[in-house]
Order: structure tokens, then sequence, then C-alpha cells
């Protein structure tokens, strides 16, 4: 097999006023003539250096200190800038994350199609223009000549992907690299795009290069995956291998992190590592993990290089750790432990939300609702138990955010209750809420970098609280900060620090101490772990967990994450285009019989399982909210429509015990289907959609 | 010299036989009274001013840098620089000249009865309009009783009121709701034809100035036949003709092709380039030569000039001056203060330093060595230890904090201020500058409590102040009043010898002296700035701008 | 956000919390030493304003003459000397002194005309895009107006009308910039209030008040403060127009755009009398420029 | 965009009419000034009063605006007491000249400071970058009356090349061209200094972006992804500010029109201004704000023409 891509001990260091720092270190690996590999590792690893180092397009500052990297054999570094351009696009393409900001807006997409063709040899347009348009066929968007004449803006994020993908294929390059290219998908979405990847490597032949932040999504492209921490490659070898024997305690860490779907509810059962990258990390003489490793030893590890180590050559499957006897005789790779605790529906409700709605209208020139409305929640139904956490998940526009600020209070209903210690909330913004009633409802907010005000101690956001809501001294607040501090595991000192001295997971911790400053009674988590890397998310899970054990809390948890809510949930709510389209205690709903919606969710879901195949679940996007729904909301995409009654008829309601769906179709035990993981999908189209 | 003197001439011949008279006031009086001015020179002794500076030469362009104003109604004008376009084109009845005499234009000659109160104008046969008409004493008197009517808003009203205007109540009240003034000639037979060529005013009380104020500048004399508006092919009895005019950019004039009934004009053309106000600009063009003259020199831009090879500083001594006035209200209602104040300042270093030395110091009474009845009762000099002790015993030992409000153009007079004020300083008298654009400062001039204020030059002392510094004047700014003052210059007025003038002058000035109102702190030398290739041209006082008489000698 | 500037953000928060943690020993104004050298233009920018500001305050002290001691007789030869370093100017007066005082009186003036607009604007600005609604609307419609005045025919009108003092030149000042200060501060403010930590404020009942002026507006600083330092510039250009236009601050008290004006007539003889000020001015607004300009670009590199 | 156009248009007169009424309100409230600054300061009391009441100004402040803003909307906009003849007349012979000044300025502005800019910011910090911005933020940074006496000192007083005044005449002894020369650049330095930094700094911005990356390694050239991809993204924010650069060029040119005796629209306001020539002022004021509006409201139809993003 040819070499497509090798690195040979690359390192590469960012010089800024601080000093020089080891981005990556002795970083090596090779790619054979349309083999796939995976880089995984969490942010700040260096996986996106690799990428553009492969491309010899480093940013200003950076620069290779060390080590080769040939491309079919040449030496990037002696390329002169022509050659480069010769095979930049030609040789190599990428796709990228963000596919949007990767477009020209400015420019119709079939120009910058057809630039490919045109800067490498094709000198005819009218050709050119052919062969774009039969690459957006392959990549399936639909009227692709039509589509050529259209702006990026115009397309949704899927159909942008599936550009920029077409444009990396246009020369049927040897090698694709793609750099996240499904973060910030939503799950069906990107399952598509990830089915496409597939099918394209089997017919071009293409190597790839794929580097992510998630397990799960290399595991259905990838054939051989590399683990990267702190700029060093420590685990390489084939995903099956590397996923079932794991051997580096950092490849181990990250799978024990991770909720799993197949997990069942089991709070406060994940295994976190321990502590946060450091940027200094990167410049050990040691492992860089040796911090954070609970088999780590001063000498082995710390005092001198580790080097990679062939653990089964013949699997290629390497390690760079010190300590492998150690670490391979200490622990066994974690199976899904039982179930911890059934849902009890006894659990008193705390809080309950009646056929609640929320719609934005959309005002013209002139006043007057001519542009109708926007209608983001239609009738929702759901209770929060004290003790329990009810998830809310769907992909992003579904109403799942609206729905938690107007249960916070800081959306107000147009219709509908949410009734707290029996008094209705819905038409009271938190603004106008009494004191007391603030209290009860607090927040979590998704996002850790914007959660805490960054010109205030994490005092001052803890003690305002306090202040406002439980009314104490200065003295008593002191106290209670510390006391609030500590019941997140965070040390004292932390109250005189500002945020942007904390790391983003210690930032999730205060802003749930601050959510519970109040005493609340419900807590509402807007996607509190969405942001943070796996192995702090899971610290934060289980921090949750250990909470709602004590207390008599209720947890409203937002998430898009179905392995998420199904480690933490108690009862989950799916929805739809602002309904709830299955409702019930998170174990029916994780078990036939399924919403058409859910199940295409629990299928798309990515797991670090070498043996799922990509499927594509469901084509199209979501309807705009603006849209007049007469029938289903699903029925748009829904591969089990039935014409003449799901787009026109409003589906009934089907009610299993507890569990409620909203379908028309005649659900029964017969056509309850178990999740992917546990097998079989019929029913259900596959990857040829 | 057939015609029969006037008696007061004949009179003033005397005096100044006997020495009493000065030449020039002689000069004035004679020609004031009909006297032709060649001949009023010769009684005088005096050689008449050489008009030529060699022979005038034919031809060519002069550009002068000056505001192109609306020039539509002349009757109306307020400013000179609008009478010196319209100037080129109509003539006046009589014309002042360059020495403070006054000689025929329109009017060839003129008589006054003993009591002067009848005038006698005998209008020059020869004159025709551009157009071809003769011109008449209709065509005087249509001028004359246009600008004494009240309707049209001539200044020149002014200067008619009493002798054959007389005030009334209109039976109309004012913007503050007095009853409103109105003035009216007091006589249908006021203004007199005669006959084609001559032109009596009938006056009700005696006036010694009226050939002079025929030539106050809204006096241009238009033909009826334009019904009182003014433009471009407008006709004249003058030396050019307004070929264009664009307001705020120039004027062009050319020489009128049938010949002019005076002497002149030399050039074919005249053109007037509105440089804006900016001195600099004014000078910048001036250097590179795009104008050759300016119309008004700032002192600014003297030094620039003064280093110039091919220009030159026209100037003339004038009773041009600007005082720095006080209400009498705390603290200069203590004439202590306002003494303080004069001695306080060094008059010497405000021309000096405001003036570059263009003029002469003044003396804290508003009559000028220019003025006839002038008296000479000596140079205040600069005391600040006096100003001091004067302050002290006024109650302000320690000195007192006032404002004057002043405008900043002309140049000089900011620059007179500042330097006041710091001589002040030295004083105890702290003084901050309030400075007012100029359209601002005249509609509050008389209001400010301590004001500098510019003050034209006017032909007689008693005039200037009987205009300023009577009790009750209308531009008695300072609201000053002393009777005895009142009463003595009244009696000033009631001389025609200039001798008992001035003695009464000499103690009006001792009052102002002692007592006054007002800072005088120079007087004003007029100047302004032409090429050296202009020949024939004699700065006026008034900055009166006549084309007819220039020539090119490159 | 693609992964490589997190790799990079990575680094540089490293640096950064460096940076934080020099900081949080020095105090605030380290801080501000410390962005400041980080740029060689905030460098020689913030060096600029500093000297003319230690004149300015030392100005009693350094000044060589009274700035308005007029001695007539200098000005034969009004050119520099070993006596008058800068010369003296048409009344006689010592340039360098001028200059110095004259510093006093533009750091005096423009720091408060801009602080001044910049509070109203900072009000307005966070009221209008906090509170939303008709407060919105009523406020950005007032600013408009007073935008759509070209800047300088509103100076001069209001100037005219009112006549030329300090705290004129600073209301008009002040009038015609804080309706852009209130911009910048509604935009900052539409953006800060969809924060998580607002809704957090919200959540625990913060005033409306509270929330605007200690949730918000410390986190607007940082285009403040760039804006400041701009406006700072502006401001002393536009008190040097109204000078040289003669709408300036009154004499004799020395105003550089006056000083130029006022000997502007004489530039082709003593050109030094225009162009000492006109340096001055200029130095003056280029500190305030390049300070701007280098904080900006220090706050970018993060 | 219709219906956009319609609205900012609606949007505008309504300004106008706030803004003429502030204008007008502020210097009418003294009626008798009027008649006063038409017959000059020695005029008598009575002349004044005469002429008050035959010019209508004794009436109230509310009707002589109405009747103004009738007369203006016919295009009458009044007299003007210190030139004396209809404000029309005068306004629009000299917003031709400073219309005439503006033109060839931005024509020589805009390209200078796209040119600039774009070069650069391509590669910032680049040595080029640093010259060019230390260079443009001195420029914006010197006031135009002190470059105007630099430009002064240089050109005219030391080795006298160019005019010192630039009054348009052509038989000066200077071709008009050369009276030109200098407002020009005054005007260019001042104005340019700042749009080279608007033009620098939305290029670098646009650099950043991740698409400029996309071309490159799609194999495109450095200057070709400049020339295709850059160039156009770079030019859309700075288009807005540089349509607005046409209110400083029409209002804002007093200094340099005060410093070359340039007989333009600046001046005539700043003549008004001083002598409180309402008519003018007011006339002048309207005129001014409906530049700054037409001018942002192609602003932003320009906007939307350049960015397809951004549609009404």
């Amino acid at each position: 097999m040819a070499e497509v891509l090798a690195f040979e001990h690359v390192s590469i260091a960012y010089d800024s006023r601080a000093g020089r720092q080891n981005i990556l270190n002795d970083v090596s690996f090779v790619i054979g003539e349309g083999e796939a590999l995976g880089l995984v590792g969490e942010s700040g690893c260096g996986k996106s250096t690799v990428a553009l180092a492969a491309m010899h397009y480093l940013p200003r500052g950076m620069s290779l200190t060390e080590g080769r990297i040939r491309v079919e054999g040449r030496d990037l570094a002696r390329l002169s800038a022509d050659e480069l351009s010769r095979i930049r696009g030609n040789r190599i393409a990428m796709v990228y994350q963000d596919p949007m900001s990767s477009l020209n807006p400015v420019m119709p997409i079939g120009r910058q199609l057809m630039e490919v063709p045109l800067l490498h040899g094709e000198t005819d347009e009218r050709a050119a223009f052919r062969r774009a348009v039969a690459m957006l066929e392959e990549v399936r968007l639909p009227a692709a000549e039509a589509m050529m004449e259209r702006y990026p803006h115009q397309l949704s994020g899927g159909q942008q992907q599936r550009v920029v993908i077409a444009m990396a294929l246009m020369a049927e390059p040897a090698l694709l690299i793609m750099d996240e290219p499904t973060t910030g998908l939503d799950v069906t979405i990107e399952a598509a795009i990830l089915a496409l990847v597939r099918d394209l490597r089997a017919k071009f032949g293409t190597a790839i290069l794929f580097i992510s932040h998630n397990l799960g999504t290399v595991a259905r492209v990838c054939e051989r995956i590399g683990v990267l921490y702190a700029g060093r490659l420590v685990e390489t070898g084939s995903i099956a291998t590397v996923f079932r024997s794991p051997v580096h305690p950092y490849t181990r860490g990250l799978l024990g992190a991770l909720p799993r779907l197949s997990g069942g509810h089991r709070r406060g059962r994940l295994r976190p590592i321990d502590g946060t990258i450091q940027a200094a990390d990167r410049a050990r003489l040691g492992c860089a993990f040796a911090p954070r490793c609970s088999f780590a030893a001063r000498r082995d590890c710390e005092e001198r290089p580790v080097v990679m180590v062939a653990i089964d050559a013949a699997a290629q499957h390497l390690v760079r750790c010190a300590r492998i006897d150690a670490v391979v005789a200490g622990s066994a790779v974690d199976g899904p432990p039982a179930s911890a605790t059934a849902t009890n529906d006894q659990a008193p409700i705390v809080l309950s939300v009646r056929n609640l709605s929320k719609e934005y209208r959309l005002t013209s020139l002139f006043g007057g609702d001519r542009k109708g409305a926007v209608r983001a929640v239609t009738g929702v139904d759901l209770d929060a138990r004290a003790g329990e956490t009810l998830a809310i998940v769907g992909e992003s526009g579904c109403g799942k955010s609206t729905l938690a600020r107007i249960i916070s209070g800081l959306l107000t209903a147009t219709s509908g209750e949410v009734t707290l210690d029996g008094v209705d909330l819905a038409g009271i913004s938190v603004d106008d809420r009494p004191p007391d009633t603030r209290r009860r409802i607090q927040m979590v907010f998704q996002n850790p970098d914007s959660t805490l005000n960054p010109s205030h101690s994490i005092a001052y956001a803890l003690t305002r609280p306090l202040r406002l809501l439980r009314d104490l001294a200065s003295g008593e607040a002191k106290a209670e900060v510390l006391r609030l501090l500590a019941q997140v595991r965070l040390p004292s000192e932390m109250a005189d620090r500002m945020p942007h001295q904390l790391s983003g997971g210690q930032r999730q911790r205060v802003a749930i101490a601050r959510a519970l400053a109040g005493n609340p009674g419900v807590v509402v988590a807007d996607e509190p772990v969405s942001a943070l890397d796996v192995s702090v998310q899971a610290a934060i899970l289980n921090l949750l967990g250990e909470l709602l054990e004590q207390s008599q809390l209720g947890l409203v948890l937002i998430s898009h994450d179905l392995a998420l809510v199904r480690h933490m949930a108690d009862w989950v709510a799916v929805m739809y285009l602002g309904r709830v389209v299955e409702y019930g205690p998170a174990d029916q709903v994780f078990s036939p019989p399924y919403h058409p919606y859910t199940q295409a969710l629990l299928l798309a879901a990515p797991t670090p399982d070498p043996d799922a195949p990509p499927v594509v679940v469901l084509e199209g996007s979501m309807p705009s909210p603006t849209d007049t729904i007469l029938g289903c909301p699903f029925a748009s995409r829904c591969p089990e429509r039935i014409a003449g009654l799901c787009d026109t008829t409003p589906p009934p309601i089907r009610r299993f015990g507890e569990h409620r769906i909203s379908c028309h179709l005649e659900i029964d035990a017969e056509r309850a289907q178990p999740p992917a993981e546990a097998g079989g999908r019929t029913g259900m189209r596959s990857s040829s959609a | 010299m057939t015609e029969k003197l006037h008696p007061i001439v004949e009179k003033a011949g005397r005096e100044f036989a006997d020495g009493k008279l000065e030449r020039r006031e002689f000069l004035r009086l004679a020609v004031l009274l009909g006297v032709a001015a060649p001949a009023a020179y010769g009684m005088a002794g005096l050689a008449a001013p050489a008009m030529a500076q060699g022979m005038p030469k034919k031809g060519g362009i002069v550009r002068i840098g000056m505001r192109v104003q609306d020039i539509s109604n002349p009757h109306t004008y307020s400013w000179i620089e609008s009478a010196n376009s319209g100037r080129q084109v109509l003539d006046y009845l009589t014309v002042t000249g360059i020495d403070n005499v006054t000689r025929p234009s329109l009017v060839q000659k003129w008589e006054a009865t003993p009591d002067l109160k009848t005038w006698t104008l005998h209008l020059r046969r020869d004159v025709t309009w551009r157009k071809g008409r003769k011109f008449t004493a209709d065509d005087a008197i249509w001028n004359l009783k246009r600008v004494l009517d009240d309707k049209t808003g001539s200044s020149v009203v002014g200067l008619f009121k009493g002798f054959i205007l007389t005030e009334f109540d209109d039976g109309q009240k004012d913007a503050k709701g007095n009853p409103r003034k109105s003035v009216r000639l007091w006589d249908a037979n006021a203004v007199q034809k005669v006959d084609d060529f001559t032109v009596k005013l009938n006056g009700q009380s005696a006036n010694l100035s009226i050939p002079e104020s025929l030539f106050h500048y809204p006096l241009l004399i238009l033909s009826p036949e334009d019904g009182g508006k003014f433009g471009v092919g407008s006709d004249g009895t003058g030396a050019f003709e307004l070929v264009e005019h664009e307001v705020g950019k120039r004027s062009v004039f050319t020489a009128r092709k049938d010949g002019y009934w005076g002497g002149g004009p030399y050039i074919d053309r005249f053109e007037i380039i509105d440089l804006g106000d900016d001195a600099a600009a004014q000078v910048s063009a001036l250097v590179s030569k795009q104008v050759d003259m300016i119309y008004q020199g700032a002192i600014s831009t003297l030094p620039t000039i003064e280093k110039l090879t091919h220009i030159q500083v026209n100037s003339v001594d004038t009773g041009y001056t600007a005082v720095a006035r006080t209400h009498p209200i705390k603290p200069f209602d203590d004439k202590r203060v306002r003494q303080a104040l004069r001695y306080a300042t060094d008059n010497e270093a405000v021309l000096k330093g405001a003036l570059r030395g263009l003029g002469k110091p003044g003396e804290h009474h508003h009559v000028a060595p220019v003025h006839p009845e002038y008296a000479d009762i000596g140079y205040l000099k600069r005391d600040v230890a006096k100003a001091k002790a004067l302050l002290a015993e006024a109650g302000y030992p320690n000195g007192v904090d006032v404002t004057i409000d002043a405008r900043p153009q002309p140049d000089w007079e900011l620059l007179a201020v500042q330097i006041m004020v710091e001589q002040w300083k030295e004083a105890g008298i702290r003084t901050k500058i309030n400075v007012m654009p100029s359209a601002q400062y005249w509609e509050n001039w008389t209001k400010v409590p301590f004001g500098f204020t510019t003050w034209a030059h006017r032909p007689l002392g008693t005039m200037i102040l009987g205009l300023a510094y009577r009790t009750g004047a209308a531009w008695n700014e300072a609201n000053w009043s002393n009777a005895e003052f009142d009463k003595l210059l009244t009696e000033a007025e009631g001389y025609l010898d200039v001798e008992k003038r001035r003695a009464v002058m000499a103690k009006l000035e001792r009052i102002m002296l002692d007592e006054g109102p007002v800072v005088v702190p120079v007087w004003r030398a007029v100047f302004n700035f032409s090429d050296k290739k202009i020949k024939g041209y004699k700065i006026h006082p008034s900055i009166y701008i006549d084309a007819k008489d220039v020539w090119i000698d490159a | 956000m693609t992964e490589i500037s997190h790799d990079l953000a990575a680094s540089r928060l490293a640096s950064a919390s460096l940076v934080g943690a020099e900081a949080a020993d020095a105090g605030p104004l380290g801080k501000v030493y410390s962005v400041v050298t980080r740029s060689p233009l905030a460098t020689v920018g913030a060096t600029i304003l500093l000297t003319w500001c230690l004149l300015a305050l030392l100005a009693p002290w350094v000044a060589p003459y009274p700035p308005n001691q007029i001695d007539v007789a200098l000005v034969a030869d009004p050119h520099p000397s070993a006596q008058h370093w800068l010369g003296v100017d048409h009344l006689g007066r010592d340039i360098l002194s001028r200059l110095i005082w004259g510093a006093r009186t533009v750091l005096t003036v423009a720091p408060i005309a801009v602080l001044g607009a910049v509070m109203l604007g900072i009000f307005l600005g966070l009221l209008s895009g906090y509170r939303g609604g008709m407060i919105d609307v009523v406020i950005m419609r007032v600013g408009d107006t007073l935008l759509a005045f070209p800047k300088i025919i509103l100076y001069l009108i209001i100037i005219a009308k009112f006549g030329a003092s300090a705290f004129n030149i600073i209301a008009v000042i002040t009038l015609s910039s804080a309706p852009i200060i209130a911009r910048i501060v509604r935009g900052v403010t539409l953006d800060i209030k969809n924060r998580d930590y607002v809704a957090a404020a919200r959540m625990r009942g913060e005033s409306a008040f509270f929330i605007m002026f200690v949730e918000i507006l410390p986190n607007a600083r940082g285009p403040l403060i760039v804006d400041f330092f701009l406006r700072l510039g502006y401001t002393t250009i536009a008190i040097g127009v109204l000078g040289f236009l003669g709408v300036g601050l009154p004499p004799p008290d020395p105003d550089w755009g006056g000083m130029v004006k006022e000997a502007y007539g004489m530039i082709f003889v003593w050109p030094h009398m225009t162009i000492i000020p006109s340096l001055a001015i200029s130095s003056l607004v280029i500190g305030a420029n390049f300070l701007a300009t280098g904080l900006r670009e220090a706050a970018l590199d993060g | 965009m219709l219906r956009y156009s319609a609205k900012q248009l609606l949007n505008m007169a309504l300004t106008l009419f706030a803004v003429s009424f502030l204008v007008f309100a502020l210097n009418e409230l003294s009626p008798g000034d009027v008649a006063r600054k038409v017959l000059g300061p020695y005029a008598s009391q009575s002349q004044v009063d005469y002429l008050t009441v035959q010019m209508g100004l004794d009436r109230p402040v509310l009707v002589r605006y109405a009747e103004y803003m009738g007369k203006a909307l016919a295009g009458d906009f009044g007299d003007s007491v210190v030139f004396r003849q209809p404000v029309s007349a005068l306004m629009f012979d000299r917003l031709g000249n400073t219309l005439l000044l503006a033109a060839i300025s931005f024509a020589v502005i805009v390209p200078l400071s796209i040119v600039l800019g774009v070069l650069a910011g391509m590669r910032e910090r680049g040595w080029f970058d640093r010259a060019v911005s230390v260079f443009s933020s001195m420029c914006a940074s010197i006031p135009e009356f002190a470059m105007g006496v630099f430009l002064l000192g240089i050109f005219v007083v030391w080795l006298g090349w160019l005019p010192g005044t630039s009054p348009l005449r052509s038989d000066t002894g200077w071709s008009l061209w050369m009276q030109f020369v200098l407002p020009v650049l005054v005007v260019t330095f001042y104005d340019a200094g700042y749009l080279i930094a608007m033009v620098r700094s939305s290029m670098v911005e646009v650099m950043r972006q991740p698409y400029i990356r996309t071309a490159l390694l799609k194999g495109m050239s450095f200057h070709g992804v400049v020339r295709r991809h850059a160039l156009r993204n770079a030019l859309i924010t700075p288009f807005t500010v540089i349509l607005l650069q046409l209110n400083y060029l029409v209002s804002g040119l007093v200094v340099v029109e005060t410093l070359f005796a340039y007989p333009g629209f600046g001046r005539l306001m700043l003549e008004a201004a001083l002598t409180k020539d309402i008519a003018v002022i007011e006339a002048g004021t309207l005129i001014a704000v409906s530049v700054t509006m037409l001018t942002q409201l192609f602003g932003d139809l320009g906007y939307m023409a350049l960015d397809p993003r951004i549609r009404v």
C-alpha cells in the first residue's frame, strides 16, 4: 500500500511573546492509499495543527521544529510555493468544521467549485461547470444545476457541508483531510454526512485523515485511530483494537468518561479523568498525561521521554506509556454496570407544564402581523419531579431552549401554564416574580465562557444570589459561598479568582453552585456540558447526579445528546418543531415502542462502537417554525409517513401508561424495536437514501 | 474767483490770516461753503495735492481683493465695500477727498445762506447717463427724496434729521410696544427744484455739513429709471459699467466707452475679487499676484507685506478708533476705577503691538489730532502705581475682576484688547475676554457692561462726542451722563470759530480724561496694500476706492 | 471557531493568564502598563500623551515665561533664540510657554468633553439597548437627528448662537458625540444582554439599573477605552478647528488652534508661529490615536 | 429594496423636518435681529422696526416657520440678509464649487485608500502594513488646518510651486488645476488616513476568514485569493463608510475652504453662522442633512447590492 501522508517525528512550536510553546511533539503516523485514519483528542491537543501541517499551512508564529511531513513521498518543507499550490486542492483537499465560514459568502457556490479544476489544469469553463454539477450530484444535493447559482447563506448547514465536501473531491485527491466536519451539525444531519463520506470513500478510494473530538464519529468513518494528548500521539491502532482493549490510561479514561446509550440509567457512575490539561503539559519531558494519571511513577513517567511502544505489531497498535504493564494489570476497562436506580414515579411533582405555547409575532413595516408568527413551542405538557431528572431532548430549533427559558421565567409563555407550588408562572417574567418564587427555580447555562461575568470574581457570582434570594448578611454569605464551593468540589481559594482564571469545567461548577445558592426546588440546566470536553463533562454529570441524590431537587435537563440523556434522565421528553412527540419515563422512552423521530435519533447517535455502521436515517431538515403545520410536525421527514394523513391531520396521542407517543402509526409491541446498539433496525431505511 | 464768498469763508479767511485757524480747517470750511478746491488751496497758500505721479497711462486691468457683496440697493448700503462697487458706475453729488476736503462732483458748485438753513446746489450741465439721457435736477431730487424716505431704510436719514427731516409719531408700535417714531420731510418744499440744473434744500435749522453729507456713501445717484435698483448693466453717470457681478465671487467693470465727464478712467477693466475675510488668504492672493490690491489691510498680514518688494503699504491717519468703554455699574461706577483703567494702559505699546505703529497713540478722549478742534491737553503716561492707588482708594485694594466683550474682526481690535488686558492685569484689573462673533456683538454692543467698540472716523470732534457721549444719545453706549459735559458740548457746537471750539474742547477733553467712561488707546491709520505698478492711488480715510483715478505703470 | 484556533487560544490563554497574574499583583495600573507596553504603537502614543500631560500639569514650573506676557519689542525678531526656544508670536509672547499652557487648556477641555459625551452616551446606550422598545426608538431617533447634522455645521450653529466659551465647546462636543457613543454602547449592550450572566443576574432578581451598570457596563469597557482615546484625538482636532475658524476658546489664554489662526496671516514671514502650534496639536492627536490603535491591537491579540 | 427605500425616504423627510424646525427655532427667536442685520448697525431703530414689520418678522415663530417651509418646499429658501440675494442662487453656486472639490478629492481618495488599505491588510503586520498603518494613523491625526499650514509652508512659502489661494479663477496667473492641488492634497491626507485604516482593518478581518484559507488550500495563489476572494468581501464594510465621506466632503470642507479662500459651501456656512444669516444657515443645514441621509440610503442600498447575504 503506497503511502499518501506520512508524519515523521513531527514537532511544531508556536512562538509568542510568552515564549515558545510546543503544539505538537514527536507525532508520527502514516496513511496509506485509501486508508482512513481518525485522530481524536480534546480541545488544545493539537489535532487541527496536524491537519494544517499536512497542508503545509501553519498559522503565523507556528513552525515545524523537527521531523518531516511527506505527501505522496514529497517532503512538503522542500516544495516551492508553486509546487505547493499544485498539491493543495489537487492531491490533498480539506473539509472544515464550519462550512458556512469556509465558503466565500459573496460568490455563488458553483463558481467556487469550478475554481478547483480551473486551478488544476482544466481550461474549459464548460467542462469545469459540468464537473461541478456532477460532483454536486455525487454529494446528493438536489437540483444540482440550480444549486450552482446559489450563495452559501441560502443553503442549510448540512447542504453547505456537502458543498465543501464536493469542492474537496473535485480534483479527486489522494487524501482528504476532514477537520471536525460534523461538529455543530445536528445528529441526524451528521449521520447523513458521515454516511456520505463513507460512500464517497468507497467510490473514489480516497485516503482520509479524519479529525474529531468525538470517538463515535471516528468510529463511523475510519478503520484506524490515533489518540492525541497535549500534542503527542499516545495510542494508535485499529478502531476495533483501541475501542475494545485500550491501553493508554488516557484512552481508557476517555472511553470510561463517555455516557453510552447502551449504558442505561446510572447516575454518578461515569469515570471522569481528574484534573485538566495545562499548557505546560505540552512541554513536559516525560509523559504529558502524568499529572492526571493514577499510574504515573515519577522516575518512569516524568524524568525521561516516553516513546511509542508496539503492543501488537501486526495490528500496528502502538502506545506511548511507560507503565503499560501496571496499567494493564491494574484495571480492566469498565463494562457497562447495571442500572442503579429505577425511575420512581411516586416522587412528588414540583413543577408541571400544561399546554404551554410560545409564539413570536412577526410584525411588518406598518405594524400588524401580515407575516404570521414563529411558533417556538406548541402545546407542551410535562412534569418535573423532586429528586429526579426530566430531560428534554431534540435537535437545534426544536424549542427545547425556549421551553427552558419559559420555565425559568427569562421568557414568558403565550398561553398555557407553568405551575410551581400551585402558582402559575407561565406569564410572569422572572423580573416580576416575588423573590421567594424566583429562588425556587434557578438555571444553569450552556456556555461556560459566558455564564460568569468576566468582570466580577467568583465570590461575587455566588454572593449576589445569596444576598438577593436569601437575604443573607455579608458575613453569612461569605461562609455560605465557601460551603457552596465545597459542594461543587471547588477549593475555597477559588472565591477570589476571576472567571478567566478558571477552566471551563470549573466555571460550570461555579454556575451550578450559583444555581444552588438560593436552595431552589427546580434547576433548569440548558446543555450544561455540551461545550466541555468529554473528560470534564463526566465530572459535571457526576456532580449533578450526586446533588440529585442528596436533595429533593428537580432537574430539568436540556440536551441534544441522547447518550447523556440516557445516562441522566428519569423522565424524557423528545421535542420536534416545538412539540413534544414522545414523553415518558426514561426506561420506557429508550425502549420500544418508539416515535419514528425518537427512533431516528437513536439510530443516528454516534457511538464509540467499532461495529456500528453509519446509516442515513432522515432526509432534509426541520421545517421552518413559521410554516403552518396542519398535521404531524415530523411528517415532512418521517420515513413512515402515511400520505394524506400525517401531513393533514394532527397525530393522536398514544398512551402506554406514563409513556406518550404522538403519532398516526399504529404502534404496538410488534413494531417496537430496540435501539441501534441492540442490533436490528427493521422498518428503517439504511444508508441507501 | 468772481463769485461772492460766503460770509463764513470771509471770516474764516481772516481767522486763517490771523493764524487762528489752521490751514486744513480753513480749507475744509472754504470748500464746504462753495469755494472751488483749487481756489481754496490758493487762498490758503497751499499747493493743491498733485494728482499725478507721472503721466497716466491708458489700458490694463486692475484687480482688487475685496468682499463682493450684494449691491442691488445702493441707498441702503451699510458697507463701504458695496459702495466701492457702486461708485465705479454711479457718482455722488459731492466728493470728500483724502485730505478731508469736499469737492464738487455732480454738483458743480453750491452755496448756503448765511444762516446755513438754505443750500443751493448747482448741478453740472455736461453730464450724461451712459444710456444717453442728460443728467438733470429731477434725477438728483428723485434720489434725494428716495433716501430721505424712512421706508427706504437709508442711513442718510440720520444726517438730515433736524435739517429737512422731522420726527413724528407714526401711530405704530415698535417691537417693545413703545410708540414708534418715523421721520418725514418737514416741509413739502424742503427739496426744491429751482430749474433743470439747480436744486435747493430748504432746511428748518442750520446745518454746516451738507456738502459732506451728500457724500455719505449710500447717497449714490441712480437713474430713476432703474427704480432704486442696481446691478449688471444699470445706468450710471460714472466712469465704468458693471458687466459681471457674482456675490461672494467677483464683480467686473469695464471703462465707459462714450467717455466720462470727469477725469479718467485710464484702465480698461476693473475687477473685484472676493477672497473672503481671511487676511492670510488675501495675502496669499497678493503674493501669487492673483490680485493687484487688497481693499483693506489686516494687521496680521503687515509683517508679510513689508517683506514683499512689489507691494506698497498705503496708509493715512484717521479718527478711527476703538474704545474700551464701561457702563456706570460696579466697579466702573466709581470714576477712580475708570481712571485706573486709563492709567494702567500703555497706549504706545498698544499702538505698536496691535497696529504695528500705524497710527497715533490715543489720549483717552475721543477727539483725534486730525479733528480741527483737537486741543492738545497732553498725553497721559502709563502709571501702574497710580492705577493701583486709585483702585485702592475706590475700595478695591485687591483689584477687580471684570469681563470685557470684544469681537474678533478686525484683528487689531482683539490684539489691542489682549495687550490692554495684560497691562491692566499689572494694575490689578483682572479681565476676562469674551469674544462674540461680530453679528452677535452688534446685537449687544450697547448692552454689555464693558466692551470694546469700533468708532468710525468723523470729520468733527463735536460730531463724535455728540453721537457717543451726550446724555441720552442713541449711540451713547456707555450710558454716560454728565450735565457739565453736555452743556459744554452744546456750547462748542455753537461756535463756528474753531479756536473758540478748541478752547471748549480742551475742557471737554479734560472731563473725559477725569471721569469719562472710555479708554481710547489708539488712533488708527487706515491702510491697504497695492502692487507698486498701480499708480495714482491714494488711500482714502474711509477706504473709498475710485478706479477711475488709477493707472498701471509696470 | 475552528479547532486550530483552539490550539492557539490555549497557548494564548497561558500567556494571557500570565499577564493576568502580573496584573493581579500590580493592580489596574500595572495591567494598563503591561497592555500598553505590549504594543510599540501604544507605547509611543502613551509617551506622547504623558509628556503633554506632564508639561500641562507642571506648566507653572516648566513654562519659561507667563503665557500671556506681551513684549512688543520682541516682535522685531520673533524667531527662535536662546531666550525663546521656539520664538515669540506677533505680540512677543513666548511660543513655548503658550504651547505648554495651551496643553493645559486642551487637555482639560477635550477630556472633559469626551468624558461628558461618554457618560451621557453610556447612560443612553445602556438604557436604549437594555430596555429596548419605545425608549430605544425614541433615544435612537433623537440621536439620529443629531447625527444627521454635519458636525462642523452643528458646532458653528450652536457656537454662533451661544458664543464661544469652554463650557459651550464642551457642551456642543458632548451633545454631538454622545449619540455615537450611545450607539456603540447600545450595540455592545444588545450583545451582552443576551449573555448568560445577565440572565443569571435576572434570575436572582437584580434591578435593571444594577444589570446595566454592574453587569453589562464593565464588560463594555474595552471598546469604550479605545473609543475614548480615539475620540480624545478627534475632539482635540475639533477644538483646534474651532479655534482656527475663530470660534474657539476666547483669548488671551493660549488655544493651539487659535494660535494658528492668529499667526496664519504671517506664515510667509514667520512660519514658525503657525507651524509650531500645528505640530503640537498634531502630536497630541497622533499620541491619542496611536494609543487607541495600539490598545485595540493589544486587545485583539488577547 | 423598494420598500426599504420608501421607508428610509420617509424617515429622511421626518428627520429633515425636525432638523429644519430646530434650526429655525434656534435662530429666529429674536426677529428684530434680521432687520437690524439688513440695515446695518448704524440704522435707526425706527428704520429697523419698519423693516421688521415689512418683512413680517413680528409674527409668531410657528407662523413664520410654516410660511418658510411652504416656500422652501417650492424651492424658495428666502433671501440672505448678508449677501442680499436669494439663498438658492447663492447656495447652489457655492455648493457646485464644493462638489467639484469634493468630486476631485473623492476621485483621489477612494482609489488611494482602497489600494493602500488592501495592500496593507492582505499581509497583516508585514512591513508594508506597519508602514501604511503608521502613515494613515498620522494622516488622520493631523488636523486639516495643520496639514494646510505644513503644505502651504512647503509648496507656497518655501518652494513657491503652488498658489496660496484657490479662488477658482483662471485669470489669476495660476491655472485652475494648480489651484486645486493644495486643497485636494489637504483633504486627501486627512480623509484618506481614515479610509485607509478602514479598508485595511476590513481586509485584515477578511484575510482571517476561513474561506480565505479554503481558497488557498484549493491551490490558489496568494494574489489570486486576494483578487478573487478577499477583495469584494473586504470592500463591503468600507463601502458605506466611503460613501459617508461624501458628507464630510460636502459640509466638512470649511477648514480647507477657509485656508485657501475657496468659494465653497463650508465657508458660506461659516460666514452665515458668524453673521447669523439665518436663511443661509437654514437652507445650508437642510442641504447638508439631506446629503447625509441620502448618502446613508445609497450606502445601505449599495451594501445590499454588494453583499448577497443582506436583502430587505
